[in-house]
């Protein structure tokens, strides 16, 4: 395997003086570069991803990290060129972004706000890198989206679900592909009403931060206009492993459903714990008792093993979505070609949004002719586009989340293997999960103006 | 005049009378020894002078205080000080921090927020420690780790460390416990100057017989928690009360 | 009422657990005076030999079904455990069905011959060191131990699924006299229950009743006049380093059903282990007991929704509340006794 | 000079020196070459390590001289980081006022859960203080989010109010300054190959940080740093000495709350952000970890420590399998694939690994911490017998 050495802004290469060594000091101050943070030079852009490697998400991290790889493969022109292929804005060619090669650092978040911000920061001021991508929780997401948005680099949010990352806390720097709390909640509505009936009694578990809130809140407000009531809501500690405690008295509470707004280990403990209660095997009020879990990902299915059969739940891309569902998700068989091949086994949702964001973001630098944020900012503010796995996608201007299809999905019966655990039950369309940007889940922030940086 | 006044002082433990209706007196600068076998509360009435233990009844009065309900550090800026059993010093300090820390306390009180002064700015307090090394010969092992030391320069650096409060009540809890003949000799004559030099008042709790009569103008005889004689030495050596109860054993312990 | 006797008999379950995992970080406190921060580790280890014996159950040969075709178009290949052409399908299945309770065979030795290593190769070195030594290098272990299983097993968490036979949950409110469906519970928890009533009576019958205990209940009380009586107290220790290894680990075995086990799950119990020795009192078995079944109802009750109502975020941190109470009302723990770990 | 012995005085001439040229020091690499990656002289790297070296002077004030072990003073550099950010949200930007605060609150925080976890002592006294600390995240974490931001954490935004501040010119974002002087400010030094960023938060941060670590050394060589070392030796003997050592330990436990708070405080000024995981009990492990790890009771080990600890965390995380092919790129295909194995597991996703490892290592063969390693380093050149009972000998000088 051959690697150029990974280099610092890249000034270096092209200063004549430098060879010398002997050249008089030369000043230089931040603002000297081309008038925006990191600006390319030489012939290389460097990339920064900041995924979890350690800590409960380091699989999921490494999944994305393989993503990255991958996409970085395809810009630079190697592997079969994935989703390039079926992308519809055709302005990346292999040779880069702006015929600049691409090169990348990575960094650990730990999944905790402050590591993932000092290991961005070392990206941007170490390594000169020009957009930040990956993550694995709102809470990294919101704190590295404020910090590109003071640096003055583009934040391109891996996976992060909760509506805050492009709702109170959203930066003009910062843009989220993956769907939100709110888009769960009305991707699941319909189909819980028509699967278990509108005369239900929910119980909802809550995670007892920020995701779990807003997650809560919106399936609370989107079921209950299909006719469900909601008899107890509790929240539950971050760091509460054993779950019985809170599961022994649903059933008591005269409740029909569960739903467990928990992701992560949370949710693999308390859905395992929901199971061992016998819950599902239970009848009240003459109807069978179910769990619903509004988010769940490949790797919690696979934590939660049998456990997860027949479970509802929402994603925001599976791999299968082509297959079964027809050429409108093209692009997804082109993408699990490639990482198949590479890797072996199908991407899961976290390592699509990061290879997206990633291609969204070299298409945008090309469109736009600049890796100057404010321009990139420019172009993918109501960019529409289509061939990227989601069927026809809006990166709306209002608050940079994306718009597109909520896959609604079921823990799969009889799994063939350990990464064929799901089934797509149906796919809500864009216009049923799409809300108002001044909609009061999403309240109280504003995008503020894009930040060049220095 | 009596400088310590203990009146009708009882303690139990549970079902176990400790002390019985003690009272005992100390006469300013004298050397008044306590003895008695095993058991016999001379430990407990040591722990009931210095706040340690609070008697069930009775009062104890140091130059006319009461000393009952007061911690330990406040008893001891009253003026009394202890020498412990085995010698209780900072281990981890050097010999001169050893002697500078009772100085401060002198000076300063129970607590003083002096944070910012290098120790060794301090000149009145550095003065007043390096003559107490001086004067108990531990001079050249000013710079020496305190756990470093002989046993007999530990209890002779904790005496000094006494001193250098210059306490009205010195308290010596079995000085000698465990030491050589040397050992014991040299802590002897120690105390002998000490009580020479010194205007100071000095109560000993002995086993060492040795040490009791080659030291104590008075001496209290303990059994079974109750003052049986006091007398002076000379008295206390042929009174037959002692000799029935006590000396049998004595006689094994020196 | 039923709500209430709910949450007693699931505060015993999660005692039941808290007790086990303390008792053996208090034995080794207690003989050894050691503080040990890889306990945590070694209730996870427990965990991952149920997870590795399963795995070894189902170990496979791959053979390629030309008949279907895996998701990139290619053959598929089907594992196929060697255990179902040793025994057969239907017996091999129902040996994989029971893996958990079996994996106590394998961990048993599997653990005190770690917890033998553990302490000849480097804990045995600290005990003269002072707490903060131990600590860092027990604490250094933890993670290395927790990182070689990252490396082996990944960070997501493995579904460890109990006997079949002990799914779902045994109905007490019906039992009782209550309306069906108001006092459930799993199987699987009473199995643990129990599982950990025994190890525990156990432990303590064998300190109780034999000469060996006798001589280490001594050791823990005092421990030089124990050496001074010529007896060699260090292989006992060493023996008793690797019962404590064992009686994490086997809690570890039969909770990897309860939670799925993942790499950092002895983290997460570490500190919870000890505030329990803490608050039963430094070195005090009966303590550490009393206090995983206290704080184990405690928290149960803490996490009802009418006392939640009442007081907002109190679930999150009764443990520590309680924990402050205890030990500014009783300065050594529930059962401690004085002058351990106290300088 | 400054009241300080000659040896006290080169000790601090010596941290002085390496703050002002550690731009310098932290990056021996020329750019773009192999080793590059091992350079730390960038800003936040920096800035991270004269911060977390505060925290840890201020914790060995606690542990080094008291021997009390707290396992929850990442509580009150969180305590002192929200009060920094609030400074920021409702006065200003500039760090003064942010710094005062945090450095006040963490100071009335530390006295509270001091005076109340100072009834026990040893263990029972590490787990009040744990207990209080977990409290502090989990509530931070949950029920108070609309004061901490919860999971999200608080970040200064437009809409704050900040009365002392104008209103911001459209398009830009609150920044933390000093009298205006951006803490982002950069300036870059261009010698031959290799690239030196001087920073001006990392200078301010490095100036308090002096100025604590001045303090410190005062703290240490005074009575109360006797007292409080006599506290951790003889407590009994003490006592009946005159002292009261309970205002003692509390005085250090305050103090080291304060340097805490301090370190929260500024921690917010260079990076204007603050998250509740900041107080979880392995932030308050971690100070623990730096002050033994660099040696408890002296005076330099905390901040070698804290430079180690944060520095592994920073670097080594960052190097991946690409970085390795980078190194071994110059050998032979099938060594370099062994070699990019080999060291695989120790690095990237696996730098937790090596830090147990170091950990482990240090404690064994170096009881005194980094600082007797480079004690034994010196000795060896020195070609000196040390007679190890004499103060001035390795295991027993107090504070080195």
């Amino acid at each position: 395997m051959s690697f150029s050495n990974l280099t610092r802004r890249g000034l270096i290469k092209t200063s004549a003086a430098a060879g010398a060594g002997l050249a008089l000091p030369t000043y230089l101050s931040a603002a000297s570069h081309a008038g925006y943070t990191n600006a390319p030079q030489g012939d290389t852009v460097t990339l920064g991803f900041n995924v979890p490697q350690s800590g409960p998400y380091a699989d999921e991290g490494a999944d994305e990290l393989r993503a990255f790889e991958l996409a970085v493969e395809h810009l630079n022109g190697g592997g079969d060129g994935g989703m390039m292929q079926t992308f519809s804005s055709k302005a990346l060619n292999g040779t880069g972004i702006l015929g600049k090669k691409v090169e990348y650092v990575t960094g650990d978040t730990q999944t905790k706000s402050d590591a993932a911000r000092a290991s961005a920061k070392s990206m941007i001021e170490k390594d000169g890198a020009v957009m930040i991508s990956g993550g694995s929780s709102s809470g990294v997401a919101v704190a590295v989206q404020a910090l590109c948005q003071e640096a003055g680099v583009i934040f391109m949010a891996g996976l992060t679900h909760a509506n805050d990352t492009t709702g109170k806390d959203k930066r003009a720097n910062g843009f989220r592909h993956f769907f939100n709390s709110y888009m769960s909640g009305a991707a699941l509505a319909p189909i819980l009403a028509n699967e278990y009936g509108k005369d239900r009694k929910a119980y909802h578990l809550t995670a007892d931060y920020n995701w779990g809130y807003t997650t809560e809140e919106a399936v609370r407000s989107s079921t209950e206009a299909f006719g469900w009531e909601t008899v107890n809501a509790v929240k539950t500690p971050l760091t509460q492993t054993d779950f019985s405690a809170y599961i022994a008295p649903v059933l008591q509470s005269g409740a029909d459903v569960l739903v467990l707004n928990h992701y992560g280990g949370n949710m693999v403990n308390s859905l395992t714990n929901a199971v061992q209660f016998g819950l599902r095997d239970k009848m009240v009020n003459g109807k069978k008792f179910e769990i619903v879990v509004p988010l769940y990902s490949e790797l919690m299915a696979r934590g939660a093993g049998a456990n997860i059969k027949g479970i509802l739940g929402s994603q925001n891309w599976d791999w299968k979505l082509e297959d079964q569902l027809g050429s409108r998700y093209s692009g997804t068989n082109a993408f699990v070609q490639s990482f198949g091949t590479k890797y072996g086994f199908p991407p899961s949702q976290a390592a699509h949004t990061c290879y997206v964001q990633t291609m969204l973001y070299a298409d945008a630098v090309t469109r736009a002719g600049s890796f100057n944020p404010c321009a990139v900012v420019e172009a993918l503010e109501g960019f529409e586009f289509d061939g990227m796995g989601n069927g026809p996608t809006l990166y709306r201007a209002d608050d940079h989340q994306c718009f597109k299809d909520v896959v609604v999905v079921k823990g799969k019966e009889n799994p063939e293997n350990e990464y064929d655990l799901v089934e797509i039950v149906e796919v809500t369309p864009a216009d049923q999960v799409t809300y108002a940007p001044d909609h009061e889940q999403f309240a109280g922030g504003s995008l503020g103006s894009c930040n060049a940086g220095a | 005049m009596n400088i310590l006044e203990i009146k009708n002082v009882n303690k139990r433990f549970g079902g176990l009378q400790a002390l019985g209706n003690v009272n005992l007196n100390v006469a300013e600068k004298t050397v008044h020894a306590i003895i008695g076998p095993n058991g016999a509360g001379k430990s407990t009435l040591l722990n009931v002078l210095v706040g340690k233990l609070i008697p069930d009844t009775g009062s104890v009065m140091f130059d006319g205080q009461s000393v009952l309900g007061r911690k330990p550090y406040e008893i001891n800026q009253m003026g009394i000080s202890r020498v412990f059993q085995t010698p209780e010093i900072f281990d981890d300090l050097s010999v001169q921090e050893n002697m500078l820390i009772p100085c401060f306390a002198k000076r300063d009180g129970a607590f003083a927020m002096n944070g910012y002064s290098s120790v060794g700015s301090q000149r009145d307090v550095m003065d007043k420690a390096e003559e107490m090394l001086v004067e108990m010969k531990l001079a050249d092992k000013r710079h020496m780790h305190a756990a470093a030391m002989s046993r007999g320069d530990k209890r002779r650096l904790e005496i000094a460390m006494c001193l250098a409060q210059d306490p009205r009540l010195l308290l010596l809890d079995e000085p000698t416990a465990g030491m050589a003949r040397a050992d014991t000799n040299n802590t002897i004559d120690l105390l002998k100057q000490i009580k020479e030099e010194r205007d100071i008042t000095i109560a000993i709790i002995e086993h060492d017989m040795h040490v009791v009569f080659s030291l104590a103008e008075r001496i209290t005889v303990l059994a079974q928690g109750t003052p049986l004689v006091e007398d002076t030495p000379d008295n206390i050596k042929g009174h037959p009360k002692v000799r029935e109860a006590y000396l049998g054993e004595t006689q094994v312990a020196a | 009422m039923d709500a209430i006797l709910l949450q007693i008999l699931n505060g015993l379950d999660k005692g039941s657990a808290y007790a086990l995992i303390a008792l053996g970080l208090t034995l080794i406190f207690g003989t050894l005076g050691v503080v040990n921060f890889a306990h945590g580790a070694l209730f996870m280890i427990g965990a991952f030999c149920a997870v590795t014996f399963s795995k070894l159950l189902t170990l496979s040969h791959t053979i390629i079904d030309d008949t279907r075709k895996d998701f990139l178009g290619n053959p598929m290949k089907v594992d196929v455990p060697y255990i179902h052409e040793f025994v057969g399908q239907t017996t091999g299945d129902a040996i994989i069905d029971w893996a958990v309770p079996l994996s106590i065979l394998f961990a048993v030795p599997v653990m005190i011959a770690i917890g033998f290593i553990m302490e000849r190769g480097l804990i045995k070195h600290f005990y003269k060191r002072p707490h903060a030594d131990q600590i860092l290098v027990t604490f250094g272990l933890a993670i290395v131990l927790q990182e070689v299983i990252k490396f082996f097993y990944g960070a997501n968490p493995i579904p460890t699924p109990a006997p079949a036979v002990f799914a779902g949950s045994f109905d007490f409110g019906a039992m009782l006299g209550f309306d069906p469906n108001t006092i459930i519970y799993p199987y699987w928890r009473l199995v643990y229950f129990g599982f950990a009533a025994v190890i525990i009576g156990a432990v303590f019958a064998f300190l109780q009743f034999t000469t060996f205990g006798m001589v280490v209940r001594a050791g823990m009380a005092d421990r030089e006049t124990v050496g001074l009586l010529g007896i060699n107290i260090d292989k006992r220790f060493t023996i008793m380093f690797g019962i404590a290894a064992a009686v994490a680990g086997l809690a570890g075995v039969m909770y990897a059903p309860i939670n799925s086990p993942n790499y950092h799950m002895g983290m997460d119990f570490l500190v919870l282990s000890f505030v329990v020795v803490v608050v039963g009192g430094m070195g005090s078995l009966p303590g550490a007991v009393l206090a995983g079944f206290l704080l184990g109802i405690l928290e149960s009750f803490a996490s009802m929704s009418a006392i939640l109502e009442l007081i907002p975020g109190i679930n999150q941190i009764i443990i520590y509340l309680v924990a402050i109470i205890i030990l500014l009302t009783r300065p050594r723990g529930l059962m401690g006794r004085k002058g351990v770990m106290e300088e | 000079m400054f009241g300080l012995s000659k040896r006290d005085a080169g000790l601090l001439f010596v941290v002085a020196l390496l703050c002002l040229f550690a731009p310098f020091i932290l990056n021996p690499f020329p750019e773009g070459s192999a080793m590059a990656q091992f350079n730390g002289g960038y800003p936040d790297l920096m800035q991270r390590l004269v911060i977390f070296g505060i925290f840890a002077i201020g914790f060995n004030i606690l542990f080094g001289l008291t021997g009390y072990l707290s396992f929850g003073h990442a509580a009150f550099l969180g305590v002192g980081s929200y009060a920094a950010i609030w400074m920021m949200k409702l006065l200003t930007m500039n760090v003064i006022p942010a710094i005062m605060v945090s450095v006040l609150v963490a100071g009335l925080f530390s006295l509270l859960v001091g005076w109340i976890s100072l009834r026990r002592s040893g263990i029972y006294f590490s787990i009040l203080t744990l207990a209080f600390a977990q409290m502090s995240y989990a509530l931070a974490y949950s029920v108070l989010t609309p004061i901490t931001g919860g999971e999200t954490g608080l970040q200064p935004k437009h809409t704050d109010p900040r009365i002392l501040d104008g209103a911001l010119p459209a398009g830009q974002s609150p920044r933390a300054n000093l009298f205006g002087l951006d803490m982002k400010a950069s300036t870059q030094l261009q010698l031959g190959d290799w690239v030196f960023t001087f920073n001006a938060g990392y200078y301010i941060a490095a100036a308090i940080m002096l100025v604590a670590f001045y303090l410190s050394i005062r703290i240490f060589r005074s009575p109360l740093g006797m007292m409080l070392r006599a506290v951790k030796s003889n407590q009994q003997r003490m006592n009946y000495t005159g002292l009261n050592s309970k205002p003692y330990t509390l005085a250090a436990f305050v103090i080291s709350g304060m340097y805490a708070g301090l370190a929260g405080g500024l921690l917010v000024a260079m990076d204007t952000q603050v998250g509740a995981e900041r107080m979880f009990w392995t932030a308050s492990g971690e100070v623990v970890l730096m002050t033994i790890l660099g040696g408890a009771g002296t005076l330099i080990g905390p901040i070698l420590g804290a430079g180690f600890i944060k520095y592994m965390e920073n670097i080594v995380s960052k190097i991946n399998d690409n970085v390795l092919h980078g190194w071994f790129s110059f050998m032979p295909d099938g060594i370099e694939n062994f070699m990019v194995t080999i060291i695989h597991p120790f690095v990237g996703k696996g730098w937790h690994l090596t830090l147990g490892l170091l950990f482990m290592l240090v404690v064994i063969f170096l009881p005194g911490g980094l600082v007797e390693g480079g004690q034994r380093i010196g000795n060896l050149f020195k070609r000196k017998k040390a007679d190890p009972k004499s103060p001035d000998g390795t295991t027993t000088t107090p504070a080195e």
